[in-house]
């Protein structure tokens, strides 16, 4: 932090860039704090100055508790974030499509004896191209609800997935659920 | 038991009454449950019939997901009587369990699957297959 | 032996289900501890003495408020009993246990973990703060605050947990707690009245006597969630690593 | 069969909630009776716990009562969020008035809710404390198995009770003692060379009763580990405690007064630092006793 504080021999840049910085913090402040707030108006459901008030307090000191949990990349514009935003929003009717096929393959596995004879279980080990932890744990939830497939271990890129066949396998291997996320949160990674 | 009290209706006489004739969107949220049910007949089928534990998980992971959301959306959409400001809070809280259910639920199968694969429970596998498991520790 | 156990069980339980013959039916109306005057005294009385709608928060916190207070101080004295039972006591050095798996914090759940644990706090002050109107109260509050804490150090490890919440906050939230809850009654008792008769609180708020209690009520559940908060994560720090407060389980 | 008055009927239908908590109650007290491991036996309170919880909220049920929440049409000041509105004057119009008795039967009781929720957080509190007390005995004795702290205790009390007396003796002294003891005790113990044969024998037996220590105990996993480092240290302490133990061990038929104590005093600081691995050394023990005796 020292480095930051330097006003003195900070070129201009440098300064307009501290500046961005502590603009952006605040900010993102802000915005959990205004996210918790919608939490709690939408549990308490009470318009009156005394527990709003309550709620004031509660959600300042949540956000001194924990804000660094959330929005793990602060260096990110708000630009950028809102982007994102929507097309993950764009991306939920597809990943819940894909819950509800997962399910129909479970019930075809389980209930059929066709169905039964069609497992062979493995486990697929791929690398991924994408490069933040939370694009990771985005591909990694979305693989193990699509259908047949569930993520055992993320080492570094290395995904170890178990999956329930090979069709199912050759499926994963294409990355088209990895495309599907690198939209949403890394564009830049995509060829 | 003689209750005379009119005003202490047991709840689940009342909420009976009210299911004798549904909304349309109370008849969609019933549907939804019902829904919901059925998947939960593969979870439970399949938890019984599947050959090993990751497999086992497969079934319990994924029908627990959608089923216990078509579920609590269903009574959502059930509770739901009139239009007015409690009852769409209280749609918007079951909507947030869903989302949380919705994030936690692979999350717990996975750290289940990680944590037997930690503990050298070894995935099962079809021995003619060309591509064996690739298990790499 | 153990065959030999199972005759004063046995007894025990032939006693019970004799005795149970004289008990009242379920859900009678007629039961002796329905139709005692203190728990309808309590049932009609509790809208008017303090404008609580929840009746259990009101005679938790303010009927029997000693009581209550004296509950604070067990958990209190037990969670600074279990520091003082293990602190220090386990082997000095880092003998690596087998039960320690010495993986990195898992990528995947940690994630979700980030996600969750501002809504459980968030939630926790709201179990806290509407326990006059909804079942919820200081206990309640203080275990699902605690527990976002537990779910940090179990998904990270302890120490991450302890960088959050540091152990010596622990032992001073504890006792904050218990004190902020003595500190009412002690200051009703100042203002005239007796101890823990929130009541007396009136002349400082410019409230009616009604709302002095509803208030008060309020701060002395924030005492007990301070509290239960405080020692649910020090049983946890404690317990997973022997008092040695070090790479937990 | 479920007419009134058959006694079916009145545990079954009527009482069934007691029936529960008889049954509940039950299997803790006998899980807390008849369980060796202390673990269990903390199980079998909470089970006991549970059991009691379950007979008070059940006596606080009403038949057709709601929860004990005022219902808005009784809670009529609403908005008690603004403190000065409700003043003296404006409170009797707005405010809440006293449930009447036919009321009252519709809230379900409200005094057992406030004991139990009171009791659950004091059993977690006491849970806690008799887990941290569970710890601290595994940490004292490397077992939480009952009989065989007991039998620790056992020992360690015969060990200690002559020890007092001579505690004020530092090291040389009992090195002392020990050369002279040798004349009035039979010749295992005589000379170096003989203390160390006895000790070849127990080491022996020691690793055998490790081994078959380590099969049997089925939560392997986490006594294993320690289970090797144990052995080997076991066999290099062995010189100083497995004649101290062969001597205890003949003392008891040729009652000796003074003179043992000291050696047994050498011999305790060994079971307490060493105790990462008593487990072995109850074990190793106990054949040795025997041998001296035949």
């Amino acid at each position: 932090m020292g480095k930051f504080f330097s006003f003195g021999v900070a070129p201009n840049e440098k300064c307009l860039f501290l500046c961005n910085l502590i603009f952006l913090f605040t900010l993102y402040l802000l915005v959990v704090f205004i996210l918790l707030f919608l939490n709690w108006i939408v549990l308490s459901g009470k318009f009156d100055a005394f527990h709003l008030g309550l709620g004031v307090v509660s959600c300042v000191v949540v956000t001194w508790l924990s804000q660094d949990l959330l929005f793990y990349d602060r260096k990110m514009g708000f630009v950028e974030r809102t982007r994102q935003v929507f097309a993950f929003l764009r991306y939920i009717p597809w990943i819940i499509w894909e819950v509800v096929k997962a399910n129909l393959h479970v019930l075809k596995l389980a209930t059929t004896s066709k169905g039964y004879e069609e497992i062979s279980p493995r486990v697929v080990t791929f690398k991924t191209i994408l490069k933040t932890d939370f694009a990771k744990f985005v591909l990694a939830n979305s693989i193990t609800l699509t259908p047949g497939t569930i993520t055992m271990l993320i080492r570094g890129k290395v995904f170890h997935v178990h999956t329930m066949s090979q069709f199912l396998e050759d499926d994963l291997l294409t990355g088209s659920i990895e495309k599907k996320v690198a939209e949403v949160f890394e564009p830049d990674v995509l060829p | 038991m003689s209750l005379d009290q009119t005003m202490f209706i047991p709840v689940l006489a009342e909420s009976l009454q009210t299911t004798s004739s549904p909304t349309p969107l109370q008849f969609f949220g019933i549907l939804l449950g019902l829904l919901g049910l059925f998947f939960f007949v593969g979870t439970a089928v399949g938890m019984i019939r599947f050959p090993d534990f990751y497999t086992r998980m497969h079934a319990a992971g994924k029908g627990d997901t959608l089923s216990t959301m078509l579920m609590l959306s269903g009574f959502g959409l059930v509770s739901m009587e009139d239009l007015s400001m409690g009852s769409w809070l209280l749609f918007f809280k079951i909507m947030g369990v869903v989302l949380f259910i919705f994030i936690t639920c692979p999350t717990s199968s996975h750290a289940l699957m990680r944590a037997a694969f930690e503990d050298d429970e070894m995935p099962m596998t079809e021995k003619d297959l060309k591509k064996p498991s690739a298990k790499k520790k | 032996m153990k065959l030999l156990s199972f005759i004063p069980v046995l007894v025990v339980g032939v006693l019970l289900l004799y005795a149970a013959k004289d008990f009242p039916e379920w859900g009678s109306l007629d039961a002796p501890a329905s139709k005692s005057p203190v728990s309808s005294h309590f049932i009609a009385n509790t809208g008017v003495d303090t404008e609580v709608p929840n009746m259990v928060t009101a005679v938790l916190a303010d009927y029997r408020g000693f009581d209550t207070m004296f509950e604070t101080v067990v958990v209190f004295i037990a969670g600074m009993a279990v520091l003082a039972i293990l602190k220090n006591s386990g082997r000095k050095k880092l003998v690596k246990r087998e039960f320690e798996v010495d993986a990195e914090p898992d990528l995947i759940v940690t994630n979700t973990v980030r996600l969750l644990v501002p809504v459980i706090q968030i939630f926790a002050f709201y179990v806290l703060a509407h326990g006059h109107v909804s079942p919820g109260g200081g206990f309640q509050g203080g275990v699902l605050m605690g527990a976002s804490f537990i779910l940090v150090a179990l998904s990270w490890d302890l120490e991450t947990a302890l960088i959050r919440f540091p152990f010596n906050w622990t032992t001073i939230l504890g006792g904050l707690g218990v004190f902020l809850y003595a500190g009412i009654g002690l200051l009703s008792m100042f203002l005239g009245g007796e101890f823990l008769d929130y009541s007396e609180l009136a002349n400082i708020f410019t409230v009616s006597r009604e709302m002095a209690r509803y208030h008060a009520m309020l701060g002395v559940e924030i005492g007990v969630g301070l509290t239960v908060t405080a020692i649910m994560f020090s049983l946890y720090a404690n317990l997973s690593t022997e008092g040695r407060h070090q790479r937990g389980l | 069969m479920f007419e009134d008055g058959t006694i079916i009927n009145e545990l079954l239908i009527e009482r069934l909630n007691y029936l529960i908590y008889v049954v509940l109650l039950l299997i803790g007290l006998h899980a807390m009776i008849a369980k060796k491991n202390l673990i269990k036996k903390l199980i079998g309170m909470s089970i006991f716990q549970t059991a009691i919880i379950l007979f008070y909220v059940s006596i606080g049920v009403k038949e057709g009562s709601t929860i004990p929440v005022y219902l808005p049409e009784h809670d009529l000041h609403g908005s008690h969020s603004v403190p000065s509105d409700t003043n003296e004057t404006s409170h009797f119009e707005h405010g809440p008035f006293i449930v009447d008795s036919s009321l009252v039967r519709g809230y379900a009781n409200p005094l057992p809710h406030v004991l139990m929720l009171t009791a659950i957080v004091v059993g977690v509190a006491t849970l806690g404390l008799a887990l941290a007390l569970c710890l601290r005995i595994y940490q004292g004795y490397g077992t939480i198995e009952e009989d065989e702290v007991l039998a620790k205790i056992e020992r360690q009390e015969m060990l200690s009770k002559p020890s007092i007396v001579v505690k004020s003796v530092d090291s040389s002294k009992t090195t002392n003692s020990k050369a002279e003891k040798p004349p009035s005790k039979p010749k295992v113990s005589s000379s170096s060379p003989s203390t160390k044969r006895p000790q070849a024998i127990p080491k022996t037996k020691a690793k055998a009763a490790s081994t078959s220590a380590k099969a049997k105990t089925s939560r392997a996993k986490s006594v294993s580990p320690k289970a090797k480092p144990a052995a080997s240290k076991s066999t290099t302490t062995g010189s100083k405690k497995s004649p101290a133990k062969s001597k205890t061990a003949a003392s008891k038929p040729t009652t000796k007064a003074k003179p043992k104590p000291k050696v047994k005093s050498k011999a305790k600081p060994a079971v307490r630092t060493k105790s990462s691995s008593p487990a072995k050394k109850a074990t190793a023990s106990k054949p040795k006793p025997r041998t001296p005796k035949k």
